[in-house]
């Protein structure tokens, strides 16, 4: 037993993070939301895809890494916890539809484009879509089940949201080619990957509660010595913990224990949701005025973490599977 | 007890709210701020008109002395009747007050008379970047110079800022005092050079507030409020304006909200999910529960003349309750809520500030525990 | 308007407050406890009946004060705050019961004896009733409504409950002679009489907890300078304060404004039951170890929250009957 | 990352689990709380006898040397099979370690074996009714005298102090030194005149601690554990053992009575209930949190050497949960969950004392911010 990264994870983390915080440097994330709200730097785009990371999670015989979900939580949660305007978790989400409820001839026809970056993938719900603005396969879940709709007949109508640092759009139409594959596999998974972004969020967000605590003084005194402040980024800790143990574990789960993987999903999705905006919210209440301000860069964590938080199924949504899953008779 | 209005109190709230019907200007216009600004602006000239801008000001300075009871019911009139705020609203709950209580009467004479009328705006000069809780702490320096004061240094969270002709404005006159014992309390003009307003953006995208940076501006010496070196008393006075009988109107303005809500609610089909029902009634609660606790610390002061710490009170279940309501709606509405355009959207992150702006809830605590429940202040 | 008590009503107040602290003094209510759990000493009932307050609410005609609910809660409030174990608050039930839902024979039966405290009243559910024993007119309500039960041929068995502050026990049976009024105006205002003594409860608590706060010293001071107990002391008096205005005002409604008294008293209830527990549990983590200890008279007070809590319909029964009066569609 | 056991892993766990399924002696008998004690002390006698007593200490020592990681099984495993815990737990996981680490090779001859056989009973000396959370102004004064020490003071919640043989008694043997300088740490032997203990009955009528006042006890100078004046130093590693480890366990009592509250709910037909629903599933995932953090830190200490501060914030999560499960678990049993004989009734009020006991939530959340988070202490 040993949860903790391996070294060949290990050192995919330290890669991660090091160009998470390199090229979407805050004033860069800024850059982009002023000048283009929504959208995202294609040559970064193409740095990450080269470095294999676009298909962490696809399959070898279809142009990936062969990687795990593992693997893909702990890029998820560097680029969340830098809440990058990149189409990532689009793509990656498409992969995994695909991979694991794709036939062979979805996965032959897409997956390659999807692993390279090239071809890009992308999700969502009729109502709102993830990135899908020049996506070459998006797909589209609803009580129906999952499609992939044609990008030639279908238009994505921008949605103006309070979260700028990604694209959301409307599908004009969601007719497309079934999935006919195990979908909760997928959808399960999928939620994974957004549970990780959340935990990044929420660690994020309480990092710079705390720099700001040992920084701000009042009274004479910085804030961060009074309880009303140290308890409540004690309290941070324990719900991003919480978020982080139970993300891993479903992504453990996802690979090598897949019968647990509904419950581990749900419940690392509605904590890691809720996880990401407690700890945005407290984090502006820490730092007072100034993290109210739009110079501040708070907001931006603010906004990811209730937009991301209520992708495939809100917290209690979630909470209510759960409850179906440990027996609760209905 | 008796919670009913009695003849006189009725006859009062009958005449507020016939007026306010026939003259209520209808909802601010969509559009640019400014524009919006100017119709607060007119329809404060017609509160003025009839004498109702100054409702809680004594009639000798232009006001309608009306009592303690009578204003509750006037702002909760307004509340109901959902009509605009007044363009001059710091002016009319600090400015005057200030003035009436600090000022001398060349100062009066000067001053209160535009208040009234919104043909001098006022804006407040307290918080500094590195000042928020700790008022004390200030560090915007006033100089003694030839008759007035040099003022430079810079002040954060200036409603009205970039509109204000006087700002209420607090600096150190005194560095070698102690901290409380060195500031002093001044009207400084807004229109001259050594001051520029910058709009400061918040969460919303909106500016409600403004930046203002002062380089050696000028304040004459007869500008300067209740004397030099009593800066701190004056302005804790005022701050107490600002908390006081805001329960009352404020919860009504929760019950508009509420109702809504629950409308909302109901049309989508969700009337009946125990879970929202839950939550609705204790919102319903805390929001009556807010009301009444403002008619019992009314009533208190009523008879005893002394102003409860009950504002803070109030100021904390307020924002707490129109977190948790503006944070109800936007899970029902969903991602619809997320969008720039949604109204509860929008109340939402609005909302954020509500346990900062003002006083926050951490200091709003401290003084509950220490001045209502005497508990000793941390050393 | 004037939400504070007339001249009359501060006399009561005062009355109130010295007899029960008076007579019910915290060594007074061990030694009963200790001695006789659920018992109560019959001599000061009788002087607590000979000051009229038996039949506060009983109207003049059948030998009560003839006065309202605002002077029955003080009483209430200030029996609670002392967690007196007196059979005040069945006996006074019983005559709401009876005043607001009975037939005048049954009145003019039973309503003078419970004025005069000589013929109790005592009220209850098939499960449990509230100091029955001995009493001439135990009143049971249930789903098919109340009735006044024959104290000849019901046997009560005790009930070995937490709260041993007062006598609990189960009817041998809940047939009887039905009350034929209106049930609502009667149990809407029992719910106020208790809803008033879970807010004296809630003000002890509080208070216990202020002054250990002040006294108590770790770390070189008092613990009340720190925020995590006096933040906590300001959430009491929140908790206090408005269980406080909704108990007065559903009070005041029952008396002037018998429309509003539905919503009122469900408020009031629900508000002052979870007050009262809250700040119980609060007042012993103030307190710590010593909180905890039987030989602190703290643990009265979190049991009798608990048990006075569940008295006439949970918290979120009394919530559920609020959402349905203000327009949530069933 | 892997979270399955290794082929030796399993191998220890099939052991442990089939030795305790063969050996469980069932639940404790009712009754006299000295009876359910010898029941523990004949349980711990059976685990000693298959060298199971002293599972984390060395071999050397009696112990069966096992590592961190089985440690944490085994304890999950007692858990699992909800076998007794043995008599002298304060023995095994404070007594026993602490002499190890200070102890000289005498006291290690004199104190171990009798402490894994449940011979001699150890009971914990620290608290003091002016000293609960501030351990270092402890009171109890330790004056030198020919031979030895006599301790003269009052200390309090003293599990087992009726039974023990030993206590672990932390004292000031110099006033004049500065607070935690002059603490003293001694195994002071409890059958003596000059030493009286009194039950100290909980709130929930039964008497787990003791008070226990010294008037002049004896302890001999060889019982000196770690040096005068080490006292601080030798009790703080004492209480790291007493956290260190409990998640895993604890979560498997908490799943355990979680199963039990989810069979209630089914069984009063409220499984379908929205509210419960949510409610349940929020205790389950803190649980599941709660041991995947378990193994999370201990995966961390394996690999580092170094024992984290997790031992604190599992003791916080562990307590709040216990206390919502146990709360409500007792709103849907309604009334019935008031008798003084209801099991949930019980474990409610005993819950209270979850946020205390062993570092009360307060202190625990200032570790974390202070050794965690790396917050300013507060001066």
């Amino acid at each position: 037993m040993n949860f903790g990264f391996n070294d060949e994870q290990q050192e995919i983390k330290a890669t991660a993070k090091s160009f998470a915080q390199s090229r979407f440097k805050p004033d860069v994330v800024r850059k982009q939301v002023e000048s283009e709200p929504g959208g995202f730097d294609e040559a970064v785009w193409k740095e990450l895809s080269e470095l294999g990371w676009a298909g962490i999670a696809v399959s070898e015989e279809h142009g990936g890494q062969g990687l795990g979900m593992v693997e893909l939580v702990i890029l998820c949660e560097e680029l969340g916890y830098a809440v990058a305007p990149t189409p990532f978790l689009a793509n990656a989400c498409a992969g995994l539809a695909l991979e694991w409820a794709g036939s062979d001839e979805q996965k032959a026809a897409h997956l390659g484009g999807i692993a390279t970056g090239e071809a890009r993938g992308a999700v969502g719900s009729p109502d709102v879509f993830l990135d899908a603005e020049g996506a070459a396969v998006p797909i589209v879940f609803d009580e129906d089940g999952a499609r992939i709709l044609d990008p030639n007949s279908v238009t994505f109508d921008k949605l103006d949201l309070i979260d700028e640092t990604r694209g959301y759009s409307e599908p004009s139409s969601v007719d497309g080619e079934a999935l006919t594959g195990d979908l909760d596999a997928a959808s399960g998974r999928m939620s994974v990957a957004v549970a990780a972004e959340l935990t990044g969020i929420a660690q994020r967000a309480m990092d710079m509660a705390v720099e700001y605590a040992k920084e701000r003084h009042q009274f004479e005194r910085p804030i961060g010595a009074y309880q009303a402040v140290s308890h409540r980024c004690a309290d941070m800790l324990y719900a991003v913990e919480e978020a982080r143990s139970l993300t891993y574990y479903a992504a453990w789960a996802a690979d090598e224990e897949p019968d647990s993987l509904a419950l581990a999903a749900s419940m690392a999705k509605a904590r890691a949701a809720d996880a990401a905006w407690e700890v945005a919210k407290s984090s502006i209440q820490v730092h007072g005025g100034i993290g109210f301000t739009w110079e501040h860069d708070l907001h931006f964590l603010l906004k990811r973490a209730r937009a991301s938080g209520q992708l495939f199924g809100s917290s209690s949504a979630h909470r209510e599977r759960v409850a179906g899953l440990i027996g609760m008779a209905a | 007890m008796d919670l009913t209005l009695t003849a006189d109190e009725e006859a009062f709230r009958d005449e507020v709210r016939t007026w306010l019907a026939d003259n209520n200007p209808g909802p601010e216009p969509d559009g640019d701020d400014s524009a919006k600004f100017e119709f607060q602006r007119t329809w404060q000239r017609t509160m003025h008109d009839a004498g109702w801008a100054g409702v809680a000001w004594p009639k000798e300075y232009g006001g309608r002395g009306a009592s303690l009871l009578e204003q509750t019911i006037f702002y909760a009139e307004m509340a109901r009747a959902k009509v605009p705020r007044p363009a001059n609203i710091l002016g009319l709950v600090m400015g005057g007050p200030v003035v009436m209580a600090h000022g001398d009467e060349s100062q009066k004479e000067r001053f209160l008379e535009p208040i009234l009328s919104a043909e001098e705006i006022w804006c407040q000069g307290f918080s500094e970047p590195e000042s928020g809780s700790d008022l004390a702490s200030l560090k915007t320096k006033a100089v003694k110079v030839e008759g007035g004061w040099e003022v430079t240094g810079q002040k954060v969270w200036t409603t009205l800022g970039h509109i204000a002709k006087w700002c209420m404005l607090v600096a150190r006159s005194d560095f070698d005092a102690p901290k409380h014992k060195g500031l002093t309390y001044f009207i400084c003009d807004m229109e001259q050079d050594g001051i520029e307003v910058r709009p400061l953006v918040q969460i919303t995208g909106e500016a409600e507030f403004n930046e203002v940076f002062f380089e050696g501006a000028f304040v004459p010496d007869e500008n300067v409020m209740g004397g030099v070196g009593n800066g701190w008393m004056v302005a804790i006075t005022t701050l107490m304006n600002e908390r006081a009988g805001l329960g009352a109107s404020a919860a009504v303005g929760l019950q508009n909200d509420l109702e809504n809500l629950i409308e909302l609610i109901n049309e989508r089909g969700l009337g009946s999910d125990p879970i929202l029902r839950q939550k609705i009634a204790a919102l319903k609660m805390g929001t009556e529960a807010l009301s009444l606790g403002a008619m019992r610390s009314l009533s208190q002061q009523i008879k005893t003349g002394i102003p409860g710490p009950e504002g803070s009170v109030a100021k904390l279940q307020w924002g707490s309750i129109n977190q948790e309501m503006t944070e109800l709606a936007t899970e029902i509405l969903g991602p619809a809520a997320l969008g720039k355009d949604s109204d509860w959207g929008y109340k939402m992150l609005r909302s954020r500030a509500n346990s900062i702006e003002g006083g926050t809830s951490e200091v709003l605590k401290n003084i509950i525990a220490e001045r209502v429940l005497g508990l000793p202040k941390l050393r």
